[in-house]
């Protein structure tokens, strides 16, 4: 699977100074209201923002559509696939295509990405093959794509570790006097973890070239942004010595130009910004969760009216960027790309039960040799008739099932219980 | 009468209640314990019933949790957290282990540290990463903290019961692939001391010791090996800090073998403790080696290898007929 | 020992809109340095602020400057006792005087203190006998005096834990509609932690009525502020929703204010306050640390010219306040002071052995219990004429040197080792 | 010749300093690394030598320096990590065990973590609380790191230089108590592997297991013994994970009765580990159990009575002598 590079990214921050005929300066939200960024309206307007301009080409435009279109119907089909039993978990990015389009799409390629669970979006942007990202919650590993192909690290459960990690690899990015950016991406919740806090402290003690790029989905599972924090969550880099900016997450275009400022800023040395992408968690927290316990569905139906990719489409279309034939491509784009992803799913093998050993330790460790050999030995037990399952048994060194002196006796007498497996 | 058929999970939620109804100090702390109940809803209809001033959703910081609540014990209440998973432990780590576990002894007993800590943990639910781990030998070995875990629905209400009581902090692990699993409540009979083992099956050839979620394998593994005409004696630990070395004793004197089995690794695993403290204790009676069978040395495996990883009914037996052996 | 109440802590904050004499309006800090609230200018002149407002009778004052004089007196007792040999560590406050006596002193019997291992000024407005927090740095005990029977925790040592236990128990305070109010002391470098901004978030969430009273001394042990933040401290609560404010910490009267509005604030639930006291630590980090390796000498010197004792003396001495006989009346007392503390310190015997296994656990553990026994039998064992000792052995339950079926062997072979003790 | 007398502290300093000079990818970090040497001065002039890029005094944040160590080994880094005092190093736990500890295995080996963390451990300085703990077990049940501790000047340098260059995080525990102990440090000379035990002393009647700070106890106690008569073996095990067994089960053939001392507390500590395998390892050829002689099951006391509580050489003594009687 290749993605297309939206080649927007590249282009300098200031293009020019012409303005779509469509853009017009709507007022910023009022004083109550944090302030927001924002350069699409809900209803599919351009408007403009002081701070942050940007000038995408109808290319470009289509391109972050067509990221986000088949970013949800990735996820759509990952959540079909864990309802039919296939994956064991999953969590759906739904809603938060157009901040993590948006975001991943500021990216250069040599830039770095420490991802929570959930930026299936910025994979899709970093070139990351999705089906790389269904492994773990298939259960066959715990990640297991090479970060560094697409400098794109692994998905980091314990909420907000990756922001140290993200920090440590942006200090290390410094010292060899590279220009490229890190970005971190973490939850409202994680805003709540001492290790974002820390991490705050480090890049900014250490002016870090690094982006924290938190989507406040406003929930953390059950609880509401209000559990995590009484101010609005941008607010809180000021007192770590940075910029932070609030921007509309469902709008795809002020969340790309946002973090391309903030990626630049860093390039520039000088230092981190926090990014709040203000958005919505549309569906359940996983598929093991269930919203209704917890909130209305009116909150929902309030937020589908701000659906990011509806808001895109009504741009493309207000403005003639995008004919029928682009949509009607990119709804068999989807559904090639569901199809591929089902059936990658589906033929993915369970792994070789003595995977458990590998990878513990690059450098071997005495105790794993030994406990892989006696779990070879063991396995091996139960197939009595096969002459290979007695080499096996050799091999691994142990003694037999008299259980000589000094040797733990070996699993000989287990297979009568083979039945049991 | 007041004996009820209940599900481990809705054991603990009926003590919790009973706990929080008896004493106004007890206060439910966690993530997502309140409308949602808990991810395994444990804490379910708690917060309805006793408002959002008793059980209480936090933020999401283990560590602010479990500092908060040793503040809140300092003033009096009696804190019972809920730490979602396992591997979400290790932020309060800190506070637990130079906090919590010491305040008592750094105050010369002037102060008393009430609080239970409820980890659901342990594998075989088919999770993600850190969702299936078993530490609790990272916390038997400090001193100042009681570790227990149960494994029926009777233990599961009483020893909470007796947890929230203790005025000594409590790491409650909750055996959470049995959550589902029933069992009659007494909610009436007086129960055993909390750290006090139980002999779950008697036996004659070799005894097992397991705790939390192995109980139920061992049991299994006894009613095969009996198949065989082998006689296993289990003993349900319950506590793994304090150990009940007294009834393990008592019945290795009887069967002269012991196997330990625990989901957590082997290796500086609790198997590794009662293996050198009974075979001390046992020293001329022993017949075979104490063997222990367990997690390996890996981190916890994915989900689809998990069936391999944690200690099954044939693990079990095969350390038993290696033991016979001897 | 008593210790004087400083009855000025108890008066309303706004007492009468009558000025002193001295008082004068002095421009703020020009706004490249950060806004710093100072009531007492280094020469000892009286300043106003708009937002704090201060009055105290001359008793008051001389309360105040007894505090800061006794508490130096003890303090400098202690690193002389430690010099010769009488404790193995202390942590002197030394140039923190007015940070801690007017901080304290804004405090009623009804709050509660969470220190670190420095406060000492503090636990002396608290009325804990300092000879109590000797015993620590003796290494007799881990602090040992009952935090409930002066509102003064325990010390600290791990940093930054206590601000989140300072945190609980004002949410419990709030839980008991109590009007009383919680402080929590730390430092510069605790600011780093991530327990600090932990408490952070939850004394905001909850609105927990807490003082976070920081002392930045400038230093943590050699690292200069510069290494934990790149703003100043009192800017960081803002980004959690509550006030910081920034004063000067050698100038008593300003901590006093200060501290007493912060404390009023949580009593009328209006939530946490930062307080960060900005102030500098004269002398080494601990006995066992030499400034000398990392900071210049001209520091301390530009800084002894700010020393808040001599800052007060001042003031009492320009105002009349205060005349020779006070000082000198002060003087005997701090040497009597001296004198007691050090009595008592030489005259501290060493705990019991046995200590050892006592408060491990408030109900019993078993294997305490064992260990006690074993621990008790063994060192009995070393008084072989003793009959007592045979009794102890006899008593813990273990079996004879023979080491009989099921017992581990006892200790009764060690006695010839013991010209080895 | 380039064999000289350091302290153990200088000989750490000193292979820093060499990995420093010969990788420009070693970085030293902690909380007062670099002016001031640290607390103990083992970074003692690196800062000077090197500059602030190359030794870095972070700010006060275990988890922080953890966390951004592992970042900077995910940039190619090789990050030597001080935490000041044992009792330190928990706010970083969750950060070692859940990310560090795994992360190699949650890339399936495609990225390395080649972290070192220095701590200094143990005892016997007549400190305050938290900083005379022996928190190895902690650690060395969790799959993915490497725990080692040398015991003399030669294994602080070398063992330093491989830990160093190997690609697993390792946690490096100094005994602190030995910093000013001198030997000799041949700075040519090829060492043995980082993770095989060393027989420091031979003997026939016992076999002392110890690592860290308690092998020179163990060898005064040997030398006691000696005069009683009485030749104790002594085994230096510098790897508690993985822990070389296989040399500790050949001197036990040897000798028949083993005694595992450690300063850390007995119950769930290595000494239970070490107990539990060589049983296994050597049922038939014990004379006695194995015993252990270790910390008690209570917060590290206060100075005053540290001399109680750590093993001395009468503890030592006295467990040989219970072994021996049996
Ligand atoms: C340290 C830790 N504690 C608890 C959890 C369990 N948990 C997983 S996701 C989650 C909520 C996260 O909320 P947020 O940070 O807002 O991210 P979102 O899921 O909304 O994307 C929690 C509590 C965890 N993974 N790690
Ligand atoms: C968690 C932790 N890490 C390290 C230390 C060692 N240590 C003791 S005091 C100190 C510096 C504290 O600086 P600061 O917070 O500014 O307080 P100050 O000593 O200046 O009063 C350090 C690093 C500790 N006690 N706890
Ligand atoms: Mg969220
Ligand atoms: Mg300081």
């Amino acid at each position: 699977m290749t993605v297309e590079s939206t080649a927007a990214a590249r282009k300098p921050r200031r293009s020019s100074g012409t303005k779509r005929a469509s853009a017009k300066r709507t007022p910023q939200p009022q004083s109550s209201e944090p302030p927001l960024v924002q350069l699409l309206s809900p209803e599919g307007e351009r408007v403009e923002h002081p701070d942050y301009q940007i000038d995408l080409t109808a290319e470009e435009l289509r391109g972050l559509h067509r990221d986000m279109v088949l970013t949800r119907r990735f996820d759509a089909e990952a959540t079909a696939l864990q309802r039919q039993g296939e994956l064991g978990l999953w969590a759906s990015l739904l809603g938060q295509e157009a901040a993590q389009i948006g975001s991943g799409r500021a990216l250069r390629d040599d830039d770095y990405v420490f991802p929570t669970y959930r930026e299936h979006g910025v994979a899709w942007c970093r070139g990351v093959d999705p089906t790389n990202l269904l492994g773990m919650f298939r259960g066959v590993n715990h990640g297991g794509w090479d970060p560094n192909s697409n400098n794109f690290h692994l998905y980091t459960i314990v909420i907000g570790s990756q922001t140290l990690h993200a920090t440590g690899y942006a200090m290390g990015v410094a010292k060899d006097g590279a220009d490229s950016a890190v970005i971190a991406y973490f939850g409202d919740g994680a805003s709540s973890q001492g290790d974002v806090a820390e991490s705050f402290t480090f890049s900014a003690v250490y002016n870090a070239p690094v982006v924290f790029f938190c989507q406040n989905n406003q929930w953390a599972i059950s609880e509401p942004t209000e559990k995590q924090t009484r101010v609005p969550l941008y607010q809180r880099a000021q007192g770590y010595g940075f910029p932070g900016v609030r921007v509309d997450g469902n709008d795809v275009l002020a969340c790309l130009a946002v973090t391309r400022s903030a990626l630049e800023r860093a390039r520039r040395g000088e230092g981190p910004t926090l990014v709040e992408a203000f958005t919505y968690r549309m569906g359940a927290h996983t598929t093991s969760d269930d919203p209704t316990k917890y909130r209305a569905d009116e909150e929902r139906e309030a937020w589908e009216a701000k659906d990011p990719i509806l808001r895109l489409r009504r741009y493309l279309e207000r403005e003639g960027h995008a004919d029928e034939a682009f949509f009607t491509a990119l709804d068999e784009e989807s559904e090639t790309l569901g199809k591929r992803v089902r059936e990658v799913v589906r033929a993915m093998p369970d792994p070789d039960p003595m995977a458990i050993f590998d990878h513990v330790y690059a450098d071997g460790h005495t105790l794993v040799d030994e406990e892989r050999a006696q779990f070879a030995a063991y396995q091996a037990s139960f197939v009595d008739a096969d002459p290979a399952a007695d080499a096996a048994i050799a091999a691994a060194g142990v003694t037999g099932v008299a259980g000589g002196a000094g040797g733990a006796g070996a699993s000989g007498g287990a297979g009568v219980h083979e039945g049991d497996r | 009468m007041t004996v009820q058929k209940l599900p481990i999970a809705k054991a603990i939620n009926e003590s919790l209640r009973k706990a929080l109804d008896t004493d106004p100090k007890v206060l439910i702390m966690g993530e997502d314990v309140g409308k949602l109940g808990g991810v395994f809803r444990v804490t379910d209809g708690l917060q309805k019933d006793f408002g959002e001033g008793r059980v209480i959703d936090t933020p999401l910081a283990e560590s602010g949790i479990v500092g908060t609540a040793i503040g809140l014990a300092l003033r009096g209440y009696r804190p019972v957290v809920e730490i979602q998973f396992d591997g979400f432990v290790f932020p309060a780590y800190d506070q637990i282990v130079t906090q919590l576990a010491k305040m008592h002894a750094r105050a010369l007993g002037k102060i008393k540290l009430p609080v239970v800590i409820r980890i659901p943990y342990g594998g075989g639910i088919g999770a993600v990463e850190h969702h299936s781990e078993s530490p609790e030998a990272l916390f038997a070995h400090v001193a100042g903290l009681k570790i227990v875990s149960p494994s029926t629905a009777s233990d599961a209400y009483w020893m909470m019961q007796q947890a929230i009581q203790t005025d000594d902090p409590v790491i409650f692990f909750e055996p959470k692939r049995r959550y589902w699993d029933k069992g009659e409540v007494n909610t009436e009979a007086i129960p055993g001391p909390l750290h006090r083992a139980r002999v779950a099956r008697e036996g004659a050839d070799l005894t097992l010791v397991a705790y939390g979620p192995m109980v139920k394998v061992c049991l299994e593994a006894a009613a095969a090996a009996e198949e065989e005409g082998k006689s296993l004696e289990i003993v349900d630990l319950r506590s793994m800090s304090p150990i009940d070395f007294d009834t393990i004793q008592t019945s290795v004197e009887k069967t002269r073998r012991l196997v330990v089995v625990h989901e957590a690794p082997v290796f500086y695993g609790s198997g590794a403790e009662i293996a050198a403290r009974i075979t001390e204790r046992c020293f001329y009676h022993l017949e075979a080696p104490v063997l222990r069978v367990g997690g390996y040395h890996s981190p916890y495996p994915p989900a689809r290898l998990e069936d391999e990883y944690l200690p099954g009914l044939d693990r079990v037996l095969d350390a038993v007929d290696r033991s016979l052996a001897y």
